[in-house]
């Protein structure tokens, strides 16, 4: 049987490569991808826990992680459109609303 | 029925009820919103009527609890001290909400805010838990800050942001105070709980209660205001709608000074003691600062704010007296208070309507133009003075007089307070109403119309009912008032140095008492070694009324 | 037999990640997360949780990564013309020591540690018994109605949001 | 509830007042609240339906509720007179007014001797000057205004002198000068007027903080307020009382000289008495009434009222005596110069409350009161006097500008001629009676020097009266020659009260004869306790002394003539002003008392608060909370430029922080 740590260990691997997606891309679509693939990082997390725990308590917070991925995608996609719309672009670099 | 609850909740209801109602309809929303504090008032009536004589402790109260894992209870109850407090807010706020029917700006926000403001003032007086207590003693600050931040004057902007980073400062200590309090008592194996009648005997160490009083005494002392931390007000009252200038001072600030009697002496009486000869100072210097700083005010509302700095100095004045007649006289003074400054402030408004100034200089000879205006706002100003026979007489006087019997030198100077009373008032009175009208655009102003009568003449038939009759009000706080002394003076002694002192010294009062009424001047050479324990320990007027509290005692023991 | 579709999938999905951060274009990264998702399908079924397996294909690969495409096809983004990664090779360096950090802190710091508590009753034996689907069904609606009737609220504000973010508005 | 052991005690005494109660059945005593209730109701009817009224109603209510009000209190006076002299004492209660903790006080009634005098002299001269104000009061447009503060005046007046306890007369006290600011700003247009009646208000406060601090240590020494249990405590605690206290002075002598401060602002005596000439701003029915006959005598009727304490502090009856002889001379120098009509008046009522507290100080009460009494007739005559004058001449005050009006107006200047001399103490006007009496008193109990003072006070009352009378009355009309033609006597309405209290000024002495042995003094003799030294009566000097002040008197008189009226002497008071010039300007200007008010406590005082408010409110206190403010929006400027709106450095912090704090976790404990 395959140990909890692989899983850990794969499941961490993940979560540093959308990490290190969304520090250096600067496509906002490519940002949210990564951004995706963390969630489903922790998403293994959840169920490896869940199998070697004997409980299905991580299985139900995967729905709800899947949910809410949804939801963010739906909006963040929209946000992303209406960005589009208003600036010619998905480069980050280029938007910077949140200066102080 | 869950009568408090109903009394702190039903303008909640009202608000739900204005959201529905299209803004268009104005008057609906008015008269919604009217109807509510109406009905507000009469269902708190129900707690006067029903409020058992002679009873200290809490009654009506309701239990619920809130987050159980950490002892938080929703628990509200009532006694002889809120009852009136609560009674001036639900009377002020109809008369408030009529008073505003002039707004036009986002009348219906408005109306939510007023609403919403006055349960977070009934709240404040009504919780009996502390993070009940803190919820609502905060949550009063949002309304407030949209009402003075949208509808006030000029520089509202700048006075919102005084008030309420003011207030926070104060508030944000408070509550950490108020974990450690509990915190303190779960430590000791009490158990998790925010219950003031719980906490009340947990026993605090002197030197912690020290801190912990300072942090509440911050969040009172700048909310009552209490001299220094008063140079929010004026700000805020200048800017503030009038609306809002009656119920900040008619009963916000009155939040500080019940915190002190409700929360900062019971849980910590020695610290309280230690601290007396402190706020009882900065009381006095608010007494005497606050009127002659009033004396050179250009502005009607600043000059008025500045009386209130003043008025509650007595208040709290008479609270660190800690015997029943300055207790009492507080508990009085501030329901007088309320009305006279609330009525003051709503004068001031109506005035302002009129001529769009509130500059002293702008005015002169209204006596003669304005008759019915002129001599309700002589009637008030001279209730704010403590004429005898109005009712702020009857408060100031248990005031002073509490606060003569165990510090006489307190009490010489605060006496000097009435005279500069009159002197800032009847200056204004003298430069508004009398005189030749200068300036005339005065001339073609209209008296008072029937609303704004309306509006003013209960808070005259209480200014004179009090003044006048005041024993309704008296016999309903008397028991609380000492619950509140007997509270304060049996954890002093379980504290003090050991059981065998407190005995004599209990022992003491008791004869004393039999013989003659304790002296100042200490007439009796028997007495002799009372008067310095009385003059320094503020303990001797604790004591002063033995009956009553072995009474009560023994009522807390078979409990 | 396990551990090789294990090593497998995982290396899929790793690969596939790593290819998805180093791609140019948008659709090849799409299609290269899509990869990951199928192989994390794999691993779900190693872990007995057939039922979020397809799930994880129905609403990831079906739902998410199509609307993703169809969202880079409306805005036709072309491949980036600049290097996907924005460093010169000391910030490069910099970069993979930290991420290294972060995975050996994930690996030999918090791994080891991990100690597993008291166990649920869903073993092997009583998941087959009750079949899989039935006893997330049987847990989500009970235990969980709740927040599970809750999340419909996220979808639907979700949904309005959507609207009103990419309606027109008229100039 | 129980409030301690100590009302137990007086609960045996007024259970005895109680039991005398119900014997009698109906008594007149449950009618003594009605002699206050009548002016409250006419008040109540003309403030709030005065203006809807017509002129007519409005008076017919106003002196009609004094009218019954004088009749009940003669009613209850001669029902007094019928009892035996020991239960001259009725008390009613009508309700608790506060009770709270060990406090209680009453809203109760005490009618004996003293206090049916006052009732009597209150409503008796309140009832005219009613009628009075009728008359010169016709054209006002505030006509029912007017009456109703007068109403509420009387009202407040007969709460001051029936209370039965400290605090009730309090109530009275601080009414009755509300009244006062009411009146004395009744043309509150003038700003003078207006002025004067704050002024009034303020300096009267000052005494009554004073006073309030008496009544605080009333309580705190006798746990009570009511007389009654206060005095019977004093007789019992003589020893306590008296042993040295505070400051070397004992708890009664504190007392007492609280409760006097208060005096001092009520009666206008040195150094308070500055509100009182400038009161004259008020209508002359006003000035007749408050400030001559009733309410400034409050002072006096209070410390004879409490006689039963100041007899047990001779410090204080000694500063008593010496503020009152002092102020009698002071004022009277003052009153010799002045050139106001009312003003004149004005002083030589300072001066002659002077002499009632001189009196009251020498421990001779009753002659105290007895000259309260007199001089209520007749100082509210020479003001009605002035009044008809004033009237007269529109609104013309300035002696100088009179002269030979008597042929013009005989009833106003003969009555006039009545009360100067009853106010110079000539023999056997009611003056005479009772200012000798005092004089006597003060000489008697060995107190030579404030006899002297009084005698010499006594000279410049001759002379200012003279002065007075004989300048507006005799020699030529030096006025206004446009309103020389229609000069007349007042009409009837101001006449008859004229007439009425002329004679009441020669008669009223009679019942104080033979001197400290009258029938007034034998009336009051059960409340008044009497101050030792002075009733050892060498009644051998009596008479001479009585001769010697009159002469006195008589030459203050003389010289008065000689100087306004002898054809011969005519140039001398100029000669005499311009030789003592620096004197008499000090005079003239009255001793620049007020200027040094103005200069020395109310324009410090105002800076100061200026100063508070400008230099510590604004500059220190929001200055220190604007600062700390404005380091925040400081800091907060520097910190922002970290927020570069770049995703990518955000993630990057985050990315750090996290491996951080994980490291921190894994390694770092």
């Amino acid at each position: 049987m395959v140990p909890l740590w692989a899983y850990l260990l794969l499941s961490g691997f993940l979560f540093i490569v959308g990490v290190v997606g969304v520090a250096t891309r600067r496509n906002a679509l490519i940002i949210f991808m990564s951004i995706e693939l963390m969630l489903n990082a922790v998403n293994l997390t959840f169920v490896a826990f869940s199998r070697f725990l004997h409980s299905l308590d991580g299985h139900v917070f995967v729905f709800f992680v899947m949910t809410v991925a949804a939801a963010e995608v739906v909006v963040g996609l929209a946000i992303i459109i209406a960005l589009f719309r208003n600036m010619e672009t998905v480069n980050v670099d280029e938007i910077h609303l949140l200066k102080g | 029925m869950p009568l408090l609850s109903l009394i702190t909740f039903l303008p909640v209801v009202g608000t739900l009820g204005l959201l529905i109602i299209p803004r268009r309809r104005r008057n609906l929303i008015f008269w919604g919103a009217l109807g509510t504090s109406v009905l507000t008032f009469l269902v708190s009536l129900r707690l006067y009527t029903g409020f058992e004589l002679g009873v200290g402790e809490m009654q009506f109260v309701e239990a619920a609890a809130w987050i159980p894992s950490l002892g938080i209870q929703y628990k509200l109850g009532v006694d002889g001290i809120s009852l009136f407090l609560v009674l001036l807010t639900t009377f002020l706020t109809p008369l408030t909400i009529l008073a505003s029917s002039g707004i036009k700006h986002r009348m219906k926000e408005y109306m939510v805010a007023m609403l919403l403001l006055e349960t977070g003032m009934i709240g404040v007086f009504l919780a009996l838990d502390l993070v009940l207590f803190y919820v609502f003693w905060e949550g009063t600050l949002i309304p407030m800050y949209f009402i003075i931040g949208i509808w006030g004057g000029p520089r509202r902007i700048y006075a919102t942001m005084k008030f309420v980073l003011y207030t926070m400062a104060g508030s944000l200590l408070m509550l950490v105070a108020i974990i450690a309090v509990a915190w303190l008592h779960g430590r000791a194996g009490g158990g998790p709980t925010f219950d003031l009648t719980v906490l009340m005997n947990a026993e605090i160490p002197p030197a912690i209660q020290f801190w912990l009083f300072l942090a509440f005494a911050l969040a009172f002392a700048i909310k009552v205001p209490l001299f220094p931390f008063h140079t929010w007000l004026p700000d805020v009252h200048v800017e503030a709608p009038t609306a809002g200038s009656v119920l900040l001072a008619g009963v916000l600030l009155k939040m500080g000074t019940y915190g002190f009697l409700r929360f900062a002496l019971p849980l910590f009486p020695q610290a309280t003691v230690t601290f007396l000869p402190w706020i009882s100072g900065l009381a006095l210097v608010g007494i005497i600062y606050g009127a002659w700083v009033a004396m050179v005010q250009p502005d009607l509302k600043s000059l008025v704010a500045y009386s209130s700095v003043s008025h509650l100095g007595f208040v709290v004045l008479g609270i660190f007296a800690l015997n029943g007649e300055g207790i009492a006289g507080s508990v009085l003074q501030m329901v007088n208070h309320g009305l006279s400054t609330g009525a003051l402030f709503l004068l001031v408004g109506m005035i302002y309507e009129r001529r769009h100034s509130r500059m002293i200089t702008d005015f002169g000879g209204l006596f003669r133009v304005v008759p019915v205006f002129a001599g309700m706002f002589l009637l008030v100003a001279l209730s704010s003075i403590g004429l005898p026979g109005l009712n702020g007489f009857v408060g100031e006087f248990l005031i002073l007089l509490g606060t003569f019997r165990v510090h006489p030198v307190y009490g010489i100077v605060a006496v000097t307070g009435i005279i500069w009373a009159a002197w800032y008032m009847l200056a204004m009175i003298r430069r508004v109403l009398f005189g030749p009208v200068i300036h005339q655009e005065n001339a073609g102003l209209s008296d008072l119309n029937w609303t704004e009568r309306i509006v003013l003449i209960p808070i005259i038939i209480l200014i004179v009912w009090i003044g006048v009759y005041p024993t309704p009000f008296l016999r309903r706080m008397e028991a609380s008032v000492e619950r509140v002394i007997v509270q304060v003076e049996r954890r002093q002694s379980v504290h003090s140095s050991g059981f065998t002192v407190q005995g004599k010294r209990a022992m003491n009062a008791e004869t004393s008492s039999m013989n003659h009424k304790p002296s100042i001047m200490n007439p009796s050479p028997a007495h002799g070694s009372e008067f310095v324990v009385h003059g320094r320990g503020a303990i001797h007027g604790l004591s002063m009324n033995p009956e009553l509290s072995t009474l009560n005692r023994e009522a807390r023991r078979q409990r | 037999m396990e551990w090789a579709l294990f090593l497998t999938f995982a290396l899929l999905a790793g690969a596939a990640a790593v290819g998805m951060v180093l791609q140019r274009s948008p659709i090849y990264s799409a299609l290269c997360l899509i990869l990951t998702f199928f192989a994390q399908a794999g691993l779900y079924v190693l872990l007995h949780a057939q039922l979020i397996a397809f799930v994880h294909i129905i609403v990831y690969a079906g739902a998410i990564m199509v609307l993703f495409l169809f969202v880079i096809m409306l805005l036709d983004l072309r491949p980036e013309d600049h290097p996907p990664v924005r460093f010169g090779q000391a910030g490069m360096l910099l970069g993979l020591i930290l991420a290294a950090l972060l995975l050996a802190e994930l690996a030999l710091g918090i791994g080891p540690r991990i100690i597993l508590g008291s166990q649920g009753s869903y073993d092997l034996e009583t998941l087959r018994m009750l079949g899989n689907t039935q006893a997330v069904g049987r847990i989500l609606f009970r235990e969980y109605l709740v927040p599970f009737e809750l999340t419909s609220l996220i979808l639907l504000t979700a949904m309005i949001g959507a609207m009103v973010l990419a309606k027109r508005r008229p100039e | 509830m129980v409030h301690g052991n100590s009302q137990n005690r007086f609960y045996l005494l007024s259970v005895n007042r109680e039991l005398r109660t119900v014997n009698e059945g109906f008594s007149m005593e449950n009618l003594i609240w009605l002699v206050p209730t009548f002016p409250l109701a006419g008040f109540l009817v003309n403030i709030f339906l005065g203006r809807r009224l017509a002129r007519l109603w409005v008076s017919w209510v106003a002196c009609g509720a004094m009218g019954i009000s004088f009749g009940v209190s003669l009613g209850l006076f001669f029902h007094l007179i019928n009892l035996a002299p020991h239960l001259r004492h009725l008390e009613q209660e009508l309700f608790t007014w506060i009770r709270i903790a060990d406090f209680k006080a009453a809203a109760g009634f005490l009618l004996d001797p003293l206090s049916a005098v006052m009732i009597l002299v209150v409503t008796g001269v309140g009832f005219l000057i009613h009628v009075y104000s009728i008359g010169y009061m016709g054209e006002d447009r505030d006509f029912a205004r007017f009456f109703a503060y007068l109403n509420l005046f009387a009202f407040f007046m007969l709460l001051l002198v029936l209370a039965n306890n400290y605090l009730l007369l309090f109530v009275g006290w601080e009414g009755v000068g509300l009244c006062s600011y009411l009146l004395i700003g009744f043309w509150f247009e003038r700003p003078a007027a207006a002025s004067a009646a704050q002024k009034a208000f303020v300096v009267n406060r000052v005494g009554d903080a004073g006073f309030l601090l008496g009544l605080f240590l009333i309580w705190t020494t006798f746990g009570t307020l009511q007389y009654g249990e206060v005095f019977h405590q004093a007789e019992g605690l003589h020893g306590v009382l008296t042993a040295p206290a505070g400051g070397g002075l004992s708890v009664v002598t504190w007392i007492t000289l609280a409760l006097f401060i208060g005096a001092i602002g009520k009666s206008a005596q040195l150094p308070l008495y500055v509100w009182l000439p400038d009161a004259m701003e008020g209508p002359t029915p006003v000035s007749a009434l408050i400030h001559a006959a009733t309410m400034v005598t409050a002072g006096i009727y209070m410390v004879a009222r409490s006689s039963p304490l100041y007899t047990l502090a001779p410090f204080s009856l000694a500063v008593v005596a010496w503020v009152g002889a002092l102020t009698a001379i002071f004022a009277a120098t003052i009153a010799c110069v002045q050139n106001d009509i009312k003003r004149v008046i004005a002083y030589s009522t300072i001066s002659q409350l002077g002499y009632m507290f001189l009196g009251v100080g020498v421990g001779a009460f009753a002659s105290g009161i007895f000259h309260l009494y007199t001089h209520a007739a007749f100082k509210a005559l020479l003001f009605l006097g002035a009044g008809a004058v004033i009237h007269a001449l529109h609104h013309e005050q300035d002696i100088q500008r009179m002269g030979g009006l008597r042929p013009h107006m005989r009833v106003t200047a003969y009555t006039f001629a009545v009360g100067a001399l009853a106010n110079a103490g000539i023999f056997p006007f009611a003056g005479f009676w009772s200012k000798d009496e005092i004089l006597f008193a003060a000489f008697n109990g060995g107190f030579y020097v404030l006899w002297f003072l009084g005698l010499a006070g006594a000279f410049l009352t001759g002379f200012y009266m003279a002065r007075l009378y004989f300048l507006t009355f005799e020699g030529e009309y030096r006025g206004d020659p446009h309103h020389a033609h229609d000069i007349h006597d007042a009409p009837p309405t101001m006449g008859i009260p004229l007439i009425v209290l002329a004679v009441c000024s020669v008669v009223a002495g009679f019942v104080g004869i033979p001197p400290e042995q009258g029938p007034f003094h034998q009336f009051l003799a059960p409340v008044l306790h009497h101050g030792g030294a002075a009733q050892a009566a060498a009644h051998g000097l009596a008479v001479p002394m009585a001769v010697l002040s009159l002469l006195v008197a008589g030459a203050g008189i003389g010289v008065g003539y000689l100087f306004y009226v002898s054809v011969s002497w005519r140039n001398v008071p100029e000669i005499w002003a311009a030789r003592l010039q620096g004197l008499y300007r000090v005079v003239y200007h009255k001793y620049y008392v007020d200027e040094f008010y103005q200069d020395w406590v109310v324009g410090p005082l105002d800076r100061l608060a200026f100063f508070l408010w400008r230099g510590f409110d604004v500059a220190v206190v929001d200055g220190a909370v604007n600062g700390v403010a404005r380091l925040m929006e400081m800091g907060s400027w520097g910190l922002r430029r970290i927020q570069t709106g770049v995703v990518f450095n955000y993630v990057l912090s985050i990315l750090v922080g996290v491996v951080i704090f994980l490291g921190y976790l894994v390694w770092g404990r």
